[in-house]
């Protein structure tokens, strides 16, 4: 990555002034990034940044309260920082936002599919957009766009909405304006065939609670309804009907808040398609209020206000 | 026991205690007649009426769920139903990507004095309900065959 | 803004017979001002009286299929000058909503009834699309010195939420057009009264009672002529005059003109492209007034 | 928990329909039912001793009741239950009338349903807590909205009874339609006699505080400590100054005023004092038709005024008044009647509303007492009379009966005999209702001695005829068409809410119905409650009301009011939010939605939390659907109880 | 002596319907982009050349399981005297689990020390464990997540496991592991396959020959407990941790559970479901007091727990069996071999008096 010397001086400066600096460094193998804590000086030569800094490291955020923190962020998670600050739950003044032009992320189920078996890899080039992987002792050529993430082709927000150091140059989004493709389709799929599709998808669930822990804005965490017996929503039964209904009560609560990172589907160890439900509810909140979570830090988010007369809602029409 | 078989459809109401409950009172107070498969829940507001309850209850095998507030401007509460406005049109909007049909659930306003609107609006809603006929039933835990069966029609 | 108006016309059975002046000056006046009217291809009777009292199905049906003939031009508007067709049309469609009975006539039709086109009287176009100040504007020969009543009878703005047009009492359309002609317009109470024409054949006497009533009023109110815009109406006003006169022992001589003629005149068109020969009571008297006083007053200006 | 149950047959209004002994036997098979039982009438006295026994015999320790609506009489139960030791709030009802009962007649389908209802309500319980009011200070004063005769009568007894007392009237003076009145029916007596001295009373009582010219801008707080922002509209006089000799009326050069008082028959000049016995007695320029305010030129009134009152300049002024409670008494206005095409949509002077009648009829009047037609002055002869304009009218939208133009159209046919001893009146009417003391025989005098003619039938068309009306009707009686020739036709136009009173019921929070008449707390037994607590109502605001009713009401409300002020701590409703500070993560999403600014952010061990201030919680419950962490829980109405009600309804 | 049989790979699928028509079969294939251990379905195909997503960790320790039903009745006379009937849900039927992997087996050996010991047997395990039998396939790739060479374990270790496969060429070798795995291998689908053993024990010398990354973990319970007072040395390597049950969840080893009672009128049922010691609530006390407040104990019990704590109680046997699952899905990328390794190097600083 161009900008990744740029991003270690910044962070150098800055590091004295701050408890830790949230950034990315190399995984398990070359596939793979994982959050990476800074908090000494040496720590700053295994930052890495690239195609696998996907976690949403705004996540940690607000567990991180009180203390003075750095975050690394591409232009999503820097949504995600502004929905944080939207809601008070993070201050503005402890943290320190590092930004860079992004280029886009991988999606690792997306590789495992082009690859078929990503168990053993060996090695991971990528040069402009070829991905060259060495995996099982063959060698795969991948074109780049074949294996990003699907929120990067529709990403409107390349360079961070929001950040204190910003390095490299701000590029243009992308040209693809229209996202969801997927959501379109499945809106067409007459409605006992979407019932059938949750209920088999749902059924695999196993209720890990990675979706929620994942996202940034699921802030309650510890309280989550889904564990709570006063109030008891949820039993812990391994139902179909118990895991569905988690994952409306998570859309639901992320109504006009969710930034559509991706972090819920990605996390899930069971490959769900939980960014659906999520999209589908972002593009009502869009057609209702014009609203868009993640853009603006002074925003109230829609289900929070109201107005006495509103222009897209027809309910007397029933 | 519930549903009469064959006769009624499982029918949930969230009423606001001020107006859609005092207009349900009206319409029996008035002897407006009126189909006998909703069950009424009293909330103080339609802003207490959590979406969740409604998904719920529609989770749970309800075959219809009907909400009803104060007009806005006429919320007890001032501001209840405003809320809930926005909240309950969300969800209407949100529940047929799960593959409920949309008319399963609606909401709409009622005051203390509607009782024949009431009348009007819960006939009209079990109609539609009926026209739905019975949710679709959500597979429990022991239900991998029907699952698997399901994998094939996709 | 300079669109021109188009229609699709729907004359109705009347403008072939007794009120043929009427189809003429309104044909007439719409060319002078550059509305064009195509004729509904094969149009067929409205399904009006004789249809509807037998079978409201069967009305619709002949209303349905003008309709159809209209959709089936590419205009998504028809205007008729008769009120009483204007109201059959339109109650056609407003049956039409319903679904079991759209089906019906689809059915008597062998095609989907069409529920798409708009109707309209000529007066309504006249005021609603074209408008009283563009109607002034073309006035030639102004009809100043004319004192008339406007009478616009009992079904041209009633039933109110089917008409949809102009107040159901205190209608005010043709008054304005009046007086944008340059005629002085007296209060008219009974403008919206009945004149009996249901009762034309079987009860004679009651047309009498009623349609005198209307010429006594309007002569008390100090009108020189009616003006009219519907042909039974008219029939009862005029052709009815003489028997009117017999039965009550009044002496009226009161011209009763079709709006569209007064309008006419006021463009400058000829009397014989508005058929006022066509009039019962003889109009001279009134015609040869007109314009005498205004004139005088233009050149002093 | 052990529950006793206690289905009501009512009589025959629930039994008739729902098997009440089916619907206790299954009961008995509900978790934690412990007694169940069907009674006859619950809420009567011994009804309520079973349960009081039941709950010691069976040590019961929660009840639940089915029968009517709780709206009705789940304040009743929950004092019985009290009585016996319980917690008031270890009670549920299910209100098998008013939702099963008295909505269909299918035996087996209702007492079905009515099983299901018992069993909602049994399985809430079980999730129920005792809860426990605190108590809060009020402040002891009270306002009341509407200077008429309902408002001044709800006023005065408020004062009387030692409270202070803020007045607030729309115009500029107080007295309301009934100082427009030239005599009351069925006593025929001066309606400005009986009315003027209790106006004076108002103006002269120390507790009273009078805002003439003034409509309430905002309301918040609630029963015991509202806080009511009072908007004075800006008068261009100053009225400390202001000592009403009227002066500048007799010089204003503008004299094409609306006279709003006398309805306007008649005009009056720019700057006028409505009426001679006005209170307060203070001149107020009408700045439309002002020419100093509108051009600029004049201020005459300026130059003659002794006291040097006038103020071109004056602006709205705000005056914020804490109250403990407030009496809505804002009347009625008449209905538009223009609407009626057939009688001329207002085109004919000569027809004209009742009320223009009485302001005509009275020696204060603009005529001086003198019936005369408005079109040409004349006296007239035929005086027709048509009743029931807007008033059971479906087609115009008002089917209610205004109830009391009956009475005055009797009371002017004998007035205007009275006055025009040669005229002969004629009576359009649907029916007569006269269903007062004495009032009865007062519309057969109007007929029998007055010689008033009574036609049954509505008009269909009125239209000028000559110099007079040709009034046509039907006699539905005779079974013909009648037509009248009248000199004046009066309209007994019927009476809707005043105008604005939608607006002032969303400030207040109380409810009204389509026509914009406040909703009474219960229709038979709480007339002058609303469903606000802390909010009552006086007068034709709830529904046309004639003047002995609406003082009635006034007096009624103002009891209220003392009763509800005889205490010196109000109870909070227990069934306010709590926040489970545990679960609280400090999101302030619950702030930001509460209408009531009820809850606070607090530091708990270094973290943000939540907390309820819970004598301001009103009990919406916003804050619970809205806090996705579910740690704000409105009491009696928590997330747990409401799923268990779904539940007890929906299990797969 | 073990039992040697030989399958064509063309054979698999229908010696598992054989299989089938005695047993609940479960075999590995995809459920979206999920590879599941899913009840046999011939239509479907079965996936064998890569791990599972998940272990088939269900089919012994289901996510929840119904342990008891139970009603309440009343007593006609008196209403508030209730009764309870309660009816175990005892597990019946046997189940054949193939394709699992060694590791995956072996896990299983790490739940029977705590579930079948003999003072407390937990006979829903128990009746579940002695009717499951697993036919496990032997690695012959080991993938980046891989270490159960780490922990006394190998790419062909049949603990735990009823019949081994051993892939070769053009089919399998099975070789029975146990008496009930004996008789699975009596199908006329199967061949001899004496003569192909030595090919087999060559490829799995072959394979245990590439693993060459082999860490020593003797010293991990040890030094695991010396730092387990060193908060900051939990919190640097539990900062990343979303506290999700993804890594317990997908462990062929972890074997928490929690019993709640769900009661819908006057039935009930007693669940038992997977617990996950990631989560806040694992540990909660009733009075709100968690001895395990943050992120950094849980993981320092997770981490404990298996490399420390078990073993020391259970005769050096570590309770882990190095499929490395925990790292793959780990939604954070959180790798247990790391936080153990560095615990073993972990030297303290100096205290300075």
């Amino acid at each position: 990555m161009k900008y990744q010397q740029e991003l270690k001086d910044s962070i150098r400066k800055a590091l004295p002034g701050l408890d830790v600096v949230i950034a990315w460094s190399a995984g398990y193998d070359p596939l793979h990034a994982t959050p990476h804590f800074i908090r000494r000086e040496e720590d700053i030569d295994r930052l890495e940044i690239g195609p696998f800094s996907v976690h949403n490291l705004a996540t940690y955020l607000p567990g991180l309260r009180g203390k003075k923190v750095g975050i690394v962020v591409k232009g999503c998670d820097s949504r995600s920082v502004i929905e944080l600050l939207q809601e008070n739950l993070i201050n503005r003044e402890d943290v320190t936002i590092f930004g860079f032009p992004c280029t886009g992320v991988v999606d690792q189920t997306k590789i495992r599919k082009a690859l078929g078996h990503t168990g053993k890899v060996d090695f991971c080039q990528i040069a402009s957009q070829t991905v060259v992987i060495g995996a099982g002792g063959e060698e795969h050529k991948l074109r780049l766009s074949k294996v990003l993430a699907d929120k990067c082709f529709s990403c409107q927000y390349p360079n961070a909405l929001i950040s204190d150091h910003f390095v490299g140059e701000k590029i243009s989004p992308s040209a693809q304006t229209e996202g969801g493709d997927d959501l379109e389709a499945f809106e067409n799929m007459p409605l006992p065939e979407r019932f059938a599709f949750w209920q088999k998808e749902m059924d695999r669930c196993i209720r890990c609670y990675a979706c929620r822990n994942a996202c940034p804005m699921c802030v309650c965490r510890d309280h989550c309804l889904a564990e709570s017996r006063d109030p008891h929503w949820l039993s812990q039964e391994d139902s179909v009907r118990d895991k569905w209904m988690f994952q409306l009560i998570h859309a639901y609560h992320l109504a006009g808040r969710c930034t559509e990172c991706g972090e819920c589907q990605r996390a899930c160890p069971m490959d769900i398609p939980l960014l659906l439900l999520k999209k589908k509810m972002n593009k009502e909140i869009k057609e209702l209020f014009q609203y868009e979570a993640g853009v603006d830090p002074e925003a109230t988010p829609p289900l929070l206000s109201f107005k006495m007369e509103e222009e897209n809602i027809k309910e007397r029409e029933w | 026991m519930p549903v009469l078989k064959g006769k009624e459809l499982r029918i949930v109401g969230f009423l606001c205690n001020w107006c859609s409950y005092g207009g349900a009172d009206t319409a029996g107070v008035g002897r407006f007649n009126q189909p006998t498969d909703l069950r009424i829940i009293r909330v103080p507001c339609s802003g207490r009426i959590d979406p969740l309850f409604i998904m719920k209850t529609l989770m749970n095998g309800a075959d219809g769920v009907l909400v009803s507030g104060c007009h806005p401007r006429d919320c007890h509460y001032a501001e209840g139903n405003f809320y809930a406005r926005r909240r309950l049109e969300v969800l209407h909007r949100f529940l047929p990507i799960l593959g409920f049909e949309p008319g399963r659930f609606e909401y709409t306003w009622v005051s203390a004095s509607e009782g024949q609107r009431w009348q009007q609006v819960v006939t009209r809603f079990t109609e539609q309900i009926h026209k739905l006929g019975p949710a679709p039933k959500i597979a429990g835990p022991e239900a991998s065959a029907t699952l698997r069966q399901m994998e094939a029609v996709l | 803004m300079s669109v021109s108006l188009t229609y699709a016309y729907y004359p109705g059975c009347s403008s072939t017979g007794t009120s043929i002046e009427y189809d003429m000056s309104s044909r007439a006046i719409c060319a002078a001002l550059d509305i064009t009217l195509t004729d509904v291809p094969n149009w067929s009777c409205c399904g009006s009286t004789p249809a509807h009292t037998v079978d409201h199905t069967l009305s619709s049906a002949l209303s349905a299929r003008n309709l159809c003939q209209v959709a089936s031009m590419g205009l998504t508007a028809a205007v008729t000058p008769c009120p009483s067709c204007l109201s059959n049309l339109k109650t056609a469609q407003h049956r039409m909503k319903n679904d079991s009975f759209r089906e019906k006539v689809s059915k008597l039709l062998d095609k989907p009834a069409d529920i798409t086109v708009e109707t309209k009287s000529v007066l309504q176009i006249l005021v609603e699309d074209y408008g009283i100040e563009k109607i002034k504007a073309k006035v030639k020969k102004p009809l100043t010195g004319l004192t008339v009543a406007a009478y616009y009878g009992c079904i041209m703005n009633r039933p109110a939420e089917i008409m949809n047009f102009d107040d159901r009492e205190h209608p005010m359309a043709m008054d304005n057009i009046m007086t944008a002609l340059g005629a002085t317009v007296v209060p008219f109470p009974l403008k919206v009264e009945c004149c009996g024409a249901s009762f034309g054949i079987p009860r004679k006497d009651v047309v009498m009672r009623l349609s005198g009533k209307l010429l006594d009023t309007a002569k008390e109110m100090g009108a020189m002529a009616l003006v009219t815009a519907c042909p039974l109406c008219q029939m009862n006003l005029d052709m009815r005059q003489e028997q009117i006169n017999s039965a009550n022992g009044s002496k009226h001589h009161m011209p009763i003109f079709y709006f569209t003629q007064l309008m006419g005149l006021a463009f400058g068109l000829t009397e014989k492209e508005l058929g006022i020969d066509k009039l019962c009571v003889n109009p001279r008297t009134v015609i040869d007034a007109l314009g005498m006083e205004g004139n005088s007053k233009e050149k002093s200006q | 928990m052990k529950i006793g149950v206690f289905v009501c047959h009512c009589g025959s209004n629930i039994e008739g329909t729902v098997d009440t002994a089916a619907v206790a036997a299954a009961a008995r098979e509900f978790p934690g039912v412990a007694f169940a039982t069907d009674t006859m009438y619950t809420c009567s006295e011994p009804g309520q001793e079973e349960i009081v026994n039941a709950i010691k015999e069976h040590q019961l320790d929660g009840v639940v009741v089915a029968s009517c609506t709780p709206r009705m009489h789940e304040q009743t139960f929950r004092r019985t239950v009290e009585r016996a030791g319980l917690n008031r709030y270890l009670f549920e009802m299910a209100n098998i009338r008013e939702h099963v009962s008295w909505i269909g007649k299918d035996r087996e389908a209702n007492t079905n349903k009515a099983t299901d209802l018992v069993r909602m309500a049994a399985s809430k319980l079980l999730h129920n807590r005792p809860l426990l009011s605190k108590q809060f200070d009020i402040n002891k004063r009270v306002l009341i909205i509407g200077g008429g005769v309902a408002g001044i009568q709800a006023a005065l007894d408020c004062a009387e009874g030692g409270l202070e007392v803020v007045l607030v009237e729309k115009t500029t003076t107080i007295g309301g339609k009934m100082a427009k009145l030239d005599k009351t029916f069925p006593t025929v007596d001066c309606s400005c006699c009986i009315l003027g001295p209790r106006m004076v009373d108002v103006a002269q009582h120390p507790n009273i505080t009078l805002y003439a010219y003034s409509e309430i801008e905002e309301v918040s707080g609630y029963v015991g400590n509202f806080d009511v922002k009072v908007k004075k509209k800006a008068t261009y006089v100053d009225w400390d100054k202001c000592t009403g000799c009227g002066i500048c009326m007799t010089k204003c050069p503008s004299k094409k005023a609306t006279d709003y008082f006398n309805e306007g028959i008649g005009k009056t000049t720019a700057i006028n004092i409505p009426f001679p016995q006005a209170i307060p007695k203070k001149a107020k320029i009408d700045a439309d038709f002002c020419m100093k305010l509108q051009k600029g030129k004049c201020g005459i009134c300026a130059k003659v005024c002794p006291s040097g009152c006038i103020d071109f300049t004056q602006q709205d002024e705000f005056v914020t008044e804490k109250v403990g409670a407030i009496v809505a008494a804002t009347g009625f206005d008449l209905f538009d009647w223009t609407v009626y095409g057939e009688y001329g949509g207002g085109r004919y002077p000569d027809v004209i509303t009742s009320l223009q009648y009485e302001r005509m009829l009275s020696a204060s009047g603009p005529t001086g007492g003198h019936i005369k037609r408005p079109s040409d002055g004349k006296e007239p002869k035929n005086v027709v009379f048509i009743q029931c304009v807007g008033s059971r009218d479906k087609s115009v939208g008002r089917p209610y009966c205004t109830g009391f133009c009956c009475m005055y159209t009797a009371k002017q046919a004998i007035l205007t005999k009275d006055h025009l001893p040669e005229s002969q009146t004629y009576v359009f009417y649907m029916d007569i209702r006269a269903t007062g003391k004495n009032y009865d025989e007062f519309t057969r005098r109007a007929m029998e001695e007055y010689n008033a003619k009574y036609i049954r039938g509505r008009v269909s068309m009125i239209y000028p005829k000559g110099d007079s009306l040709l009034v046509r009707g039907a006699d539905t009686l005779m079974g013909t068409q009648v037509e009248v020739d009248a000199d004046l036709v009066v309209l007994a136009v019927g009476a809707e809410a005043a105008a604005g009173a939608a607006g002032l019921a969303e400030k207040l929070r109380i409810s009204y119905d389509s026509y914009g008449f406040y909703m009474e707390g219960h229709p038979k037994l709480k007339p002058v409650e609303t469903n606000t607590a802390g909010v009552y109502l006086a007068g034709s605001c709830q529904g046309p009301k004639d003047i002995p009713s609406s003082v009635a009401q006034g007096s009624a409300a103002a009891s209220k009011v003392l009763g509800l002020f005889s205490k010196d701590k109000l109870a909070s409703d227990p069934q306010v939010s709590v926040v489970d500070i545990k679960r609280c993560i400090g999101c302030g999403k619950c702030m930001k939605t509460c209408p009531f600014g009820a809850i606070k952010e607090i530091d708990f061990r270094g973290m943000k939390k939540a907390e309820v201030i819970e004598t301001v919680c009103q009990g919406c419950g916003i804050c619970t659907s809205t806090c996705p962490q579910g740690a704000a829980q409105l009491q009696h109405f928590t997330d747990n109880q409401i799923l268990s009600e779904v539940n007890a309804l929906c299990q797969f | 002596m073990a039992k040697v049989q030989f399958i064509k790979s063309a054979d698999v699928k229908p010696w598992l319907a054989e299989l089938a028509k005695e047993h609940r079969v479960f075999a590995p294939s995809y459920d979206g982009e999920a590879l599941l251990f899913r009840p046999f379905d011939p239509e479907q195909e079965i996936v064998l050349d890569r791990a599972a997503t998940m272990p088939p960790k269900k089919t012994i320790f289901p996510q929840s399981e119904k342990l008891v039903d139970f009603t309440y009745s009343k007593d006609p006379e008196n209403l508030s005297r209730i009764k309870i009937d309660a009816k175990a849900n005892l597990p019946e039927g046997s189940t054949v689990v193939f394709g699992s992997r060694p590791c995956d087996a072996r896990g299983f050996t790490m739940f029977d020390r705590v579930y079948l010991s003999d003072k407390n047997p937990d006979i829903y395990y128990q009746a579940r464990r002695k009717n499951t039998l697993f036919i496990t396939l032997a690695c012959r790739t080991i993938e980046n997540t891989c270490f159960c060479n780490w922990v006394d374990s190998d790419p062909c270790d049949p603990t735990g496991s009823d019949v081994l496969a051993i892939p070769v060429n053009d089919g399998y070798l099975l070789e029975s592991v146990s008496e009930q795995g004996e008789k699975l291998l009596n199908s006329k689908l199967l061949a001899d396959g004496s003569s192909r053993r030595a090919e087999a024990e060559k490829i799995c010398q072959e394979i245990a020959g590439s693993i060459n990354n082999t860490k020593d973990l003797t010293l991990a319970p040890e030094k695991l407990l010396a730092v387990f007072d060193n908060m900051e040395f939990w919190e640097e390597v539990s900062a990343k941790c979303l506290s999700c049950g993804a890594c317990t969840y997908l462990c062929p080893s972890c074997y928490c559970f929690n019993i709640t009672d769900e009661t819908t009128g006057m039935k009930g049922k007693r669940l038992r479901s997977w617990d996950n010691c990631m989560s806040a609530q694992f540990t909660m006390e009733a009075s709100g007091h968690n001895p395990r407040p943050t992120k950094a104990h849980r993981l320092k019990n997770r981490v404990g727990h298996k490399f420390s704590y078990y073993p020391t109680i259970h005769g050096g046997v570590i309770s882990c069996c190095g499929c490395g699952r925990c790292i793959k899905s780990c939604p954070a990328g959180i790798d247990i071999r790391e936080i153990v390794l560095k615990a073993i190097d972990f030297v303290p600083a100096a205290v300075e008096e």
